[in-house]
This record gives structure tokens, C-alpha cells and sequence, in this order.
């Protein structure tokens, strides 16, 4: 078990044959990644590296089956991708790239609630199972089965968490990152709810950030509905209010949205907060009376 | 992006909001002049892209003449949270009985637009939510419904009781929800929103963000941008395919992915350092963009000590040593580096590194309190 | 039993103090429909011949528990008050205005339909069932408790029909007038079904109009789903093509939409088509087998 | 309210669609100096608002300058189906090798707009759709969704397979779409769009009819409209609150209600008459509304005999009784008139109008024979 992705999942990509998409194309099929389609308009009938290209996702569901897209193309047409996928029947989207409107996502993320179609993203570097799916843009190598589950609003800081994982021999159920956009798709709120549903998950790190509420609406369904361990870590502690780390979220504004608030709500609920990324391992070995 | 008081309500006249009839000034003379044309009183306000100048002494109200004289002279050339005051607005003198907070933004947890109303306007939104957070009034709104005329007037009957009131808000909602769509707004407000003597809703202050990520397909918006030396620093960066924000500290920070590099500065300060700056190089490792990212880092006279944490993912950490090697041989740096390599193809680029004789570290922990050591050293 | 409006509904009168809404409001009253609330803007707090003003629709139904809403503003104002409705949380709203345009009615519609609202018109006379609810502006002395369900594009025409039927003594179960409009909420096939559904109701009548292709799938649904006794009026068997007769959807297009084959969709099924409106009680009384 | 070719042409040109270059003439010199100017070949192409001008012979292509005279001399002054032609559209004759369908009208079924598309274009749709109709592709657009570039693109795929074209349709299935939309249109229709022999999409011809009950939001559009005298006749009779079509027979109507007037012409022609009109005087029922409805009737020299069918539900019979001896008094009426009152106050009415010496009858099927007696003893 697991989540969202897994053995199961075939995959579509839209914008395959871009530079990103055909280079993480590449990366996704090597991890071993059902990849059934790619999408790419005025390509459709091509083959790129063994995978037949269509002109829409509707097209590449009805020929493949497939049940999941992950997106590449440039952000002013990645909120249509995301509707095209709804609207093409696709269980699941991830949107990686980078630099969406934020009204474009309030209007995707809308017309796929009404679709009953999950999204992730967009801006963020896609989820994985190890040994069963890679679905984004994550390093495949730094990952080890197990049963850890790992959500995270940031990239490389999720990796360095996973190698230092992976390193105390902590493996992973699932990896999910979230992206760190205003307005993005699956948040901490059902990932828990998830993670809490999966019977390998044992475990959980979220790894969060200044800006926004998310943490503290987390802590808050932690206590109400998760009964498995959560350790968390914030990135962001010694940064100054007003300005914006990067993430479009990762800013303080007056009075809300510090470390200081997240790691106090974490910790009023008795979910441990690491200092420094270093922590986690430890936490989690811990929590889960290991060693 | 941000824009001025007079430019956001600029745009709401375009879209028929009712606000203070005003004159931008750049000199005391021009502040006299306007003051002239408007009539006394008049509010002499400091355009700065800066909360809280209200309570920096940048808006002062002048009864006189003289007074409106020594408000100019005061407030031009003053500095309001870094940014110096080069230009004020000078609005009429309204007589009004009431104050009212209304601002549109986006919210993360209805993915919607979310409307805010309160009676209680004229002060600092965020002190309001923090004291008195039922005070405030949510309305998210239905992106496929957006602000239709009923639940425009839903709103209004919650915020006002006298029905003139109702419909002039009503279609002040109406128009300001289409200002957001139409400018792909990331804020906008009113506050306060005053009922003046005559019964009419006015806007006397507006407050406009934009989503950098729909810049582009606004020219105009852009167009009014006004950044500072250090937002043009970050611009500049941008263009690089850098982000960089300039902080107080003295260690500089090189690091891939925004997350890890605000982790990298939090484990600066955990070990009781002061990073000098969030530097982002994102995801390429051309040398190129090693040698930019050099150069914004040498360019702060405060840096001591140069800290590089690089977690290779799908970035190879060889590819990021060559980039390194390429640009240490092109330009001159004369304070020490300390280099954290790890993740895909570390060996190899740590090995890259040992060949050029540069010392490596092997935690983000480790490489933070060398960093440490090395500034203290200098000083 | 009944459909839609029965002795429980809780009528909410939207635009109750203008012309037409307050005169009605007293027909509806006057016949024993339980009318809880008006709503005018502006009004709030005033009361009406027994009847609380609200503002709002939401007021009106979070005070008086109003499950029903009936509305009289003006064309321009209807979708944004049926979509208002829709909102407030009512489960049926009947939109008596005439001339909405028609974008507006397919924005209203569609924001219905993802709440889960019923609509009946624009453009329409609303419903009756008799003894019971009069949720419209057709005259209540024409009608008679009965088992024949009724359901008609026009109004006076159905007047006609209904006293020919109640002179029969042949009393109505539920009539429904559906409204001429292009663009309408509950048509044929929901109406039959309910009557399907509906145990009191043993013979149903169906009084179509020249235009479109409604009475044809009304047809085919019959066929498929109802087993009740269906009679079917056409009304326009001599309108020229083109020639648009009052209601926006009465118009012949070119070799479509005429009373022909209407009628022969009906025949062809076995539903039997009065040509003059005083056949219509005859063939009821031959497929309930009275007399 | 229907639209000439060339207007709805201009509407297309305000949103970029591409159009033939087209001069309208309102005579032959007129048509000369434009094949002049646009270049030979010509189209001259009467400009009525009736389908069908082609069949007609109102649409001729024209190689020499004669021919373009001969044209103009043809068409100007032609009548198609009881329009005269007052005006020609020349456009330059134009190259192409294949011919589409696309319409956007209201589909009543999924409540939504729809495109229609079809690979057979330049014949009348309603041919295709009664011959062929897997031809037409149709697309019912999500309200909420709009035409965004995703769905325009699945559907240009679906019509065009060379990829240029596919870019070029999609952009002008959302350009339609706006075009509806933003003129509260009824049907939106390009046929044929034609592929140049440039490889670029061109509206040969372009119709557009709009919503009745959404011009008051739309006073540009309404001002192009232009009623024939009928239409004339028409509107004046709903701006009293009448809706008034004229038809071809002797047996004047005046009835309450839309399907019941239909239902009474229906009855008249059952017994062999001819119903001379359709009349809705629709709910109410003041003496002014009977008078005017009377003049229109009058007005039409075929009517022999004036059939009155009222069945009062909301309306009481008594006040149409009232109304209809007021306006006799008031007006010199020479012709027999049937009057069936039935439904609310019937007898009152009844008796009034018996009080006043008029035959009334009790059913709608008797006064529909009471009048073709009537009628056949006139002649």
C-alpha cells in the first residue's frame, strides 16, 4: 500500500516533448514509472522513446487508460492543462510547473473539485512511491520503501530529509510535495487523512514553512483526526516578516505566520518539532520505539 | 508587485469607485499649489511602498496654509522603513462619521477570492484580526458565481443598515471583485471606506498587490512598478533565474531550492550566525549562473563568509562543482567558501572541488558552524 | 400525495412588494399556500398582510425555515434571484418573470444544478396542487383534487385543459406549467418521472408546443420509463415556419419542430394526441377506463 | 433580432476573426466602383434578413465588370420571400479548397450554449442535419468552464487535422464564444469558413441573431436592427403589450396567452377556416389594450370576422368585457365578432357583453365555427 500513486498508476505527461518534460520524462520511465502517454498538441501519432504521443489528454486517456497526468508546460497554460486533464477523466493530476497565476488556480482547482479529480501542485516537485512510481521531479536514488510517509511544501528541503531518512534506514511509504502556491491542490488537511488510511504508513513528516496557516490547520486536524505519530519540521525560523522566501507562502506578515506560531501549535498537541532538519530521524525513530 | 496609494486609486476611479479628489506632489511648492486648488483642509499623505506610515509621521492633515507648507517639508525626503518619501498625495479634507475596512485577497483555504469587511476601519486590518477577529466579516466567493449582485447585497446588508448604504456597497463590491480579476490583483482594500456627511461611501486610502506570476499579461500594471536598490537587486537576480533577498547577517548563502535555503539560514542562526541572505539558483547549475550568484553575494560589503549548500536532485553536484571551478576561475574571490555538496553525483563533485584545492564540509550542520568559525575569525 | 408543492411547502415570495408579487401573494394566500416570508431589499422588518419582509433570501429562510421560493422581479433581476434561491438553501424555486435572458437563465440553471436545487421556468405559471399548495399565478377555482398530473409549455392554454378536465370530474393531482423559454428548469421527462413516482397520480397530461425537440424525448422517456396512461396536446398544428408565436421556444425551424411530428412521436408510442383541446378529458376517462 | 451578413461580419472583424474584404453598395454604380476598389472577381450578395438568398439567385460571383453591373442590377431591388433587397454586399472573390461549418447557438437540452461544427460546409445546415446528421459535431460548452484553449483545441482537432488550421480554429471557436456572450447573441454562424488557398481560415459569410430579452443591455445592437414593415407592426403591438404576427387568412384572433391563441387558430383551421393572425393580448386586460388589439386587427383588410377567445384565470372576464365595450364605444368596428368568455367571472363578463347586444358562445370549437360561418356568408 500507499498513496495516490503506486504500481497501478499510468501515467500520461502533458507537454512531454518540452525540454523539462522530456527530460523528466526520461527520469520518471528509468525509475520504472508506468509511463502510457505523453501529450503535446500537433504531435499527436508520434512515438518519443517508446511512448506513443497524442494531441489532447482526452485523446491519450480513451487510447491508454491512463488514470494520473503530470504537467510540464509553461505556467501561463498550466492552469488549462489542469482543466484539460479534469475534464479528460484522469483520477489524479500533479502540476510541476512553476510560476501559475494565482486566478488560474483558483479556477482549476475549482473545476476539478467539481470533477471529483485530485490535483497536486501546481509549483511543486511531484510525489513518489519508492519502487513502484515516481511522479514528478524528485531524485528516485535518495528514496527507500518503507513505511514513513513524508509531506512537504518545499523541493531540495524535502530531499535532504529523505536522504537523512534513508540514511538512518527509515524508509517510505509515499513522499508528496505539496508546492509551496497560494492557492495549490491537496493540502496537509487530506494527505493526513490519507497517510492515516494507508496500513504501510506507520509514520509522518510534515515539513513546513512560514506564511499562511496551513501548519496550525494541520496541528489542528492532527489532533482531531490522526492517530499515527506526526514529527514536523518548519523552514523559515530566522526568516524576517515581509519578505518572501521563494514560495509565494513563504512570508511573515504582521503577526502571523512565523516559525514561532507553527512550532507552538505543533507542539501543543504533542507533535514533536525538529530544530534542525538533523532531528527528524531521530524523531521518528522515537516515536516509532525503534533502536 | 506593489503600487502607490494614488496609482490604486487611480484605478478605482477607472472603475467609477468614488474616491478623495487629490494631486500628486513632488516638491513643497507643488504640496502649496494643490492645496490651493483642493481647498483647505487637506491631507498630505507620504507615497512610499511601506505599511504603518501613519504611524511614521507620514500623513499629516493641514489646516492652513503654512501647515500644509511645513507637512510637505516634513514628510518629502523622509524615510519610512527604508524606503525614502520622494513623492505625496494631497487629498481633500473629508468630513465623514463613520470608517469601514473592505479588501479583497486571495484565500488559501477556499482557493478562492475571499472579500473582508469591517466596522471597524481606519486601523491596522491585522491589529483588528489579532484583538477582535469576529469584528472581521469573511465572504469567500463562488469563483464560477463570482460577486453577483444578490450576494454582493448579502454583504452589503451584513456590513451597512441604512439601505443607500447597502446599494452604493453592494456595487463598490461588485466593482472592486472585477478590479481583481480584470488586474489579477493579489490585494485589494479600502481602509478605511468612510460614509461621508452626505451619506456617500468614499474610498480615503486604497491598497493594490499584483501576482508576480500574472505580470505578464498586465504590461500596464507593470509598467508602474517602482522598485528600490535592493528590489532591483532581486529583480536583477530573477532575471538570472536567482532569488535573492538581501538580509543584516554577514555569512552568504549560496543554495538550491528555497525551502533548504531557508533551512540552511535557520541552522546559520541555530548555531548562532547571521546569514546575509536568502539566495535561491534554483534548479540549473550553468556556471553562468554560479558566477551571478558569486557576484550578488560579493557585491554585500557585510559578507565575510561564503556558505554553498547544494542538495544535487535532479541538479548534478558535479555539474554544480564545474560551474563553481568555471567561475572562481573568472573572477576574484578573496573571503573563504565553505561547500556542502550532497545528493546525485556528490562524490564526484566533491571531488571536483578537493582538485581545486577548495575544502569541503559533509553536513548542512557542519558546514554552518565552520561558516561560523571563519566569520569569527575575520572579525 | 402529490408532486413538488404540497401541504409543507414553506413559500418564501421573492419581489412580494412589487405590482405583481404582492397581488399574487394574496391570490396564493387567499387559497391556502403557506407563505412564510416575502423578501424586497430594503424592506427587511416590514410586515405584509401577516407576512415578514426580509432582505435577503438567506434572512428569510434562516428565520422562517422556507423550503420553497417563488419569484416575481423584474426580467433583468430573475436569474440573479433564482441563483440568490439557489443559495439560500431552498430545495424548489418557481421563477414566474418573463423575458429573462436567456445567458442569464443558463447561468442560474447550471449554479442550481450544482446545488442540487429544483427550478420551474422562467416564463411560467408556476404549479397548483389542488387543496393543497398554489405556488403560481394560475386561477385556483379551476382546479379539483384528483389522480390526473398535468404539465404544459403555455398558460392559459392549460387553464383551458384543466377546466375541461375538472368539468369532466376529472380533478389533478399536481399541474406544472414549465414555462416557453429556451433555457428552463424541471422539463418533461423530470415532471414525468415524478408523476411516475408519485402514487396518487394515475394518468398524466402532457400539452406541448410547436418548436424544439422536447415532446419528441418527452416521447422516447415515456417509452422508457413511464407506464402511467399518457395524452399529449400540441399546441400550433397550423403555425406557419418561422414565425416565432410568443413563446421563444414556439417557432418551427426549417423541417423540424413541427406539430406533425410531435404528434406522430407521440402516436408512434402509443400515447394518444387530442387534436382539439375538448378531446383531451375523453381520452383520459378511455385510458383510466371510466365511464 | 437578426443582423445583415456585413453587420455581423463587422462584429466579427471587432474580434479579429478574419472576414473577406466587403464594401456594401446601395446601387449599381455603387457595386462598380467597389469591384474597382476590392479588384475582380466579385461576390454580390443581397443583403435581406431571410435565409435562403443564394437559392433565391441573390448571390452572384461576378468575373468582368459587366458582370458585376448585371449582378447589381439583378439582385438590388429583388424580393426574397417578401423582403426587398435595399442593399448588396460586394466582397472579393476569394480562393479557397475547403468548406466548414460553425455555429454557437442555445442548446436546450444541456442548458448551455453549443458549437456546432461540421466538414460540410456552405450548404444549409438544416440539410445536413436532417441528411447527414453524424456530420455535425456538436459541443456543449460548461458554462463555468467558457470556451477555454484546451476544449477550443479538442474541438479544432476534431474538425482540422493539418495543425496550423487546428491553431487557427481554436482561437476562433473562443472568439465566437466571446462574441456571444458579450452580445447576449442567440446564434453566432459561419457558413461557409473557408480554408484559403493560403492555408488561412476566412468567414465567407457570417449571420448573427440575438436574444429579444437582452437588448436593453445592449443598445448598439438593437440600433442596427431593422423591421420590415410587418416587424414594424409587430413591435408596436408588444411595446402596448401585444404580441401580434400576422398571417394569410380572414378570421381575426384576440386571445389571452401564447399556446392558447396557437391553440385557437388551431381549432378555426380544424373546422376548414383561416386564421387571419396570432394575437396574445397576454394577462391584462385595460379597455387601451383592447383597443389597440382591435385597430390591429382592423388594420389587416383580409380580416372578415373578429374571433374573441378569453379564458380568465388571473384575468377577470368581467374587466375584459368592460375593456372590450369601452373600445367599441370608442371605435367604429363594421365586421361581426365571436367572443367566447370562459374561466374567472365569466358570467359577469358574459352578461355585460350581452347587455351591450353581442352574441357571445360557449365553446372555443363553436366560436371557432360560429366565425367560419360568419366569414363564408361575407364572401
Amino acid at each position: 500500500m500507499s498513496i495516490l500513486v503506486n504500481k497501478n498508476t499510468k501515467l500520461v505527461v502533458q507537454g512531454m516533448t518540452g525540454r523539462d518534460g522530456s527530460f523528466h520524462t526520461a527520469k520518471m520511465k528509468e525509475y520504472g514509472t508506468n509511463i502510457v502517454a505523453g501529450v503535446s498538441p500537433g504531435k499527436g501519432g508520434q512515438n518519443v522513446n517508446g511512448i506513443p504521443v497524442f494531441n489532447t489528454v482526452e485523446d491519450a486517456v480513451k487510447t491508454t487508460g491512463a488514470n494520473t497526468s503530470i504537467i510540464f508546460v509553461p505556467a501561463p497554460l498550466a492552469g488549462d492543462a489542469i482543466m484539460e486533464a479534469g475534464d479528460a477523466g484522469v483520477e489524479l493530476v500533479i502540476c510541476i510547473s512553476e510560476g501559475v497565476p494565482t486566478l488560474d488556480m483558483v479556477k482549476a482547482t475549482n473545476y476539478l473539485k467539481k470533477k471529483g479529480v485530485k490535483l497536486i501542485g501546481a509549483n511543486c516537485p511531484g510525489l513518489i512511491t519508492p519502487d513502484e512510481a515516481l511522479v514528478g521531479i524528485l531524485p528516485g536514488n535518495i528514496f527507500k520503501k518503507g513505511n514513513v510517509g513524508l509531506m512537504s511544501r518545499s523541493g531540495t528541503l524535502t530531499y535532504l530529509m529523505v536522504s537523512l531518512l534513508t540514511q538512518a534506514g527509515l524508509g517510505q511509504s509515499t513522499c508528496v510535495g505539496i508546492g509551496g502556491d497560494p492557492v495549490a491542490g491537496l493540502y496537509y488537511q487530506e494527505l493526513l487523512q490519507m497517510f492515516q488510511d494507508d496500513p504501510e504508513t506507520e509514520a509522518i513528516v510534515l515539513i513546513g514553512e512560514i506564511g499562511g496557516d496551513a501548519e496550525e490547520r494541520a496541528a489542528q486536524f492532527i489532533k482531531d483526526h490522526v492517530t499515527k505519530p506526526v514529527v514536523a519540521f518548519i523552514a523559515g525560523q530566522s526568516a524576517p516578516p515581509g519578505k518572501r522566501m521563494g514560495h509565494a507562502g513563504a512570508i511573515i506578515s504582521s503577526g502571523s505566520g512565523t516559525a514561532e506560531e507553527k512550532i507552538a501549535a505543533f507542539e501543543a498537541i504533542g507533535v514533536p518539532v525538529a530544530r534542525l532538519p538533523i532531528e527528524i530521524p531521530l524523531l521518528i525513530k522515537k516515536a516509532l520505539k525503534i533502536d | 508587485m506593489k503600487i502607490h496609494e494614488y496609482q490604486a486609486k487611480e484605478i478605482f476611479s477607472r472603475y467609477s469607485i468614488p474616491v478623495t479628489k487629490e494631486i500628486v506632489c513632488y516638491s513643497t511648492d507643488e504640496v502649496c499649489a494643490a492645496a490651493e486648488k483642493l481647498g483647505l483642509p487637506v491631507v498630505v499623505k507620504a507615497q512610499v511602498l511601506a505599511g504603518g506610515r501613519g504611524k511614521a509621521g507620514g500623513v499629516k492633515l493641514a489646516r492652513t496654509m503654512d501647515a500644509a507648507r511645513e507637512a510637505a517639508d516634513q514628510i518629502l525626503g523622509m524615510d519610512i522603513k527604508g524606503y525614502t518619501v520622494e513623492k505625496v498625495l494631497v487629498a481633500e479634507g473629508v468630513k465623514f462619521n463613520s470608517e469601514f475596512y473592505v479588501g479583497l485577497t486571495i484565500d488559501r483555504n477556499t482557493k478562492s477570492v475571499i472579500l473582508m469587511a469591517s466596522a471597524e476601519g481606519g486601523v491596522e486590518i491585522e491589529e483588528v484580526a489579532k484583538d477582535n477577529p469576529e469584528a472581521i466579516l469573511k465572504f469567500p466567493i463562488d469563483p464560477d458565481l463570482g460577486m453577483s449582485p444578490f450576494f454582493a447585497r448579502k454583504i452589503a446588508f451584513a456590513l451597512f443598515s441604512d439601505f443607500s448604504l447597502v446599494k452604493q456597497g453592494a456595487d463598490l463590491f461588485q466593482k472592486l471583485y472585477k478590479i481583481f480579476l480584470d488586474t489579477d490583483a493579489s490585494l485589494v482594500e479600502i481602509n478605511p471606506l468612510v460614509v461621508t456627511d452626505e451619506g456617500k461611501l468614499l474610498a480615503l486610502d486604497g491598497k493594490m498587490n499584483f501576482d508576480d506570476n500574472a505580470l505578464d499579461r498586465h504590461p500596464d500594471i507593470e509598467a508602474l512598478n517602482e522598485p528600490t536598490e535592493d528590489e532591483k537587486k532581486e529583480l536583477e537576480a530573477k532575471d538570472s533565474g536567482l532569488t535573492y533577498i538581501r538580509l543584516e547577517g554577514n555569512i552568504g548563502c549560496m543554495v538550491n531550492g528555497a525551502g533548504l535555503a531557508m533551512a540552511s539560514m535557520d541552522v546559520i542562526k541555530h548555531y548562532g550566525g547571521n546569514p546575509a541572505n536568502f539566495l535561491d539558483i534554483g534548479g540549473s547549475s550553468s556556471p553562468q549562473k554560479v558566477i551571478d550568484a558569486m557576484n550578488l553575494l560579493l557585491s554585500d560589503k557585510n559578507v565575510k563568509v561564503i556558505m554553498i549548500n547544494i542538495f544535487g536532485g535532479i541538479t548534478r553536484c558535479d555539474d554544480v562543482a564545474h560551474g563553481l571551478v568555471s567561475a572562481l576561475d573568472q573572477m576574484k574571490v578573496d573571503i573563504p567558501i565553505v561547500i556542502r555538496l550532497s545528493g546525485t553525483n556528490a562524490e564526484e563533485g566533491l571531488k571536483i572541488i578537493s582538485d581545486y584545492n577548495l575544502p569541503t564540509v559533509k553536513s548542512l550542520s557542519e558546514a554552518a558552524q565552520e561558516a561560523i568559525r571563519l566569520v569569527n575569525q575575520v572579525n
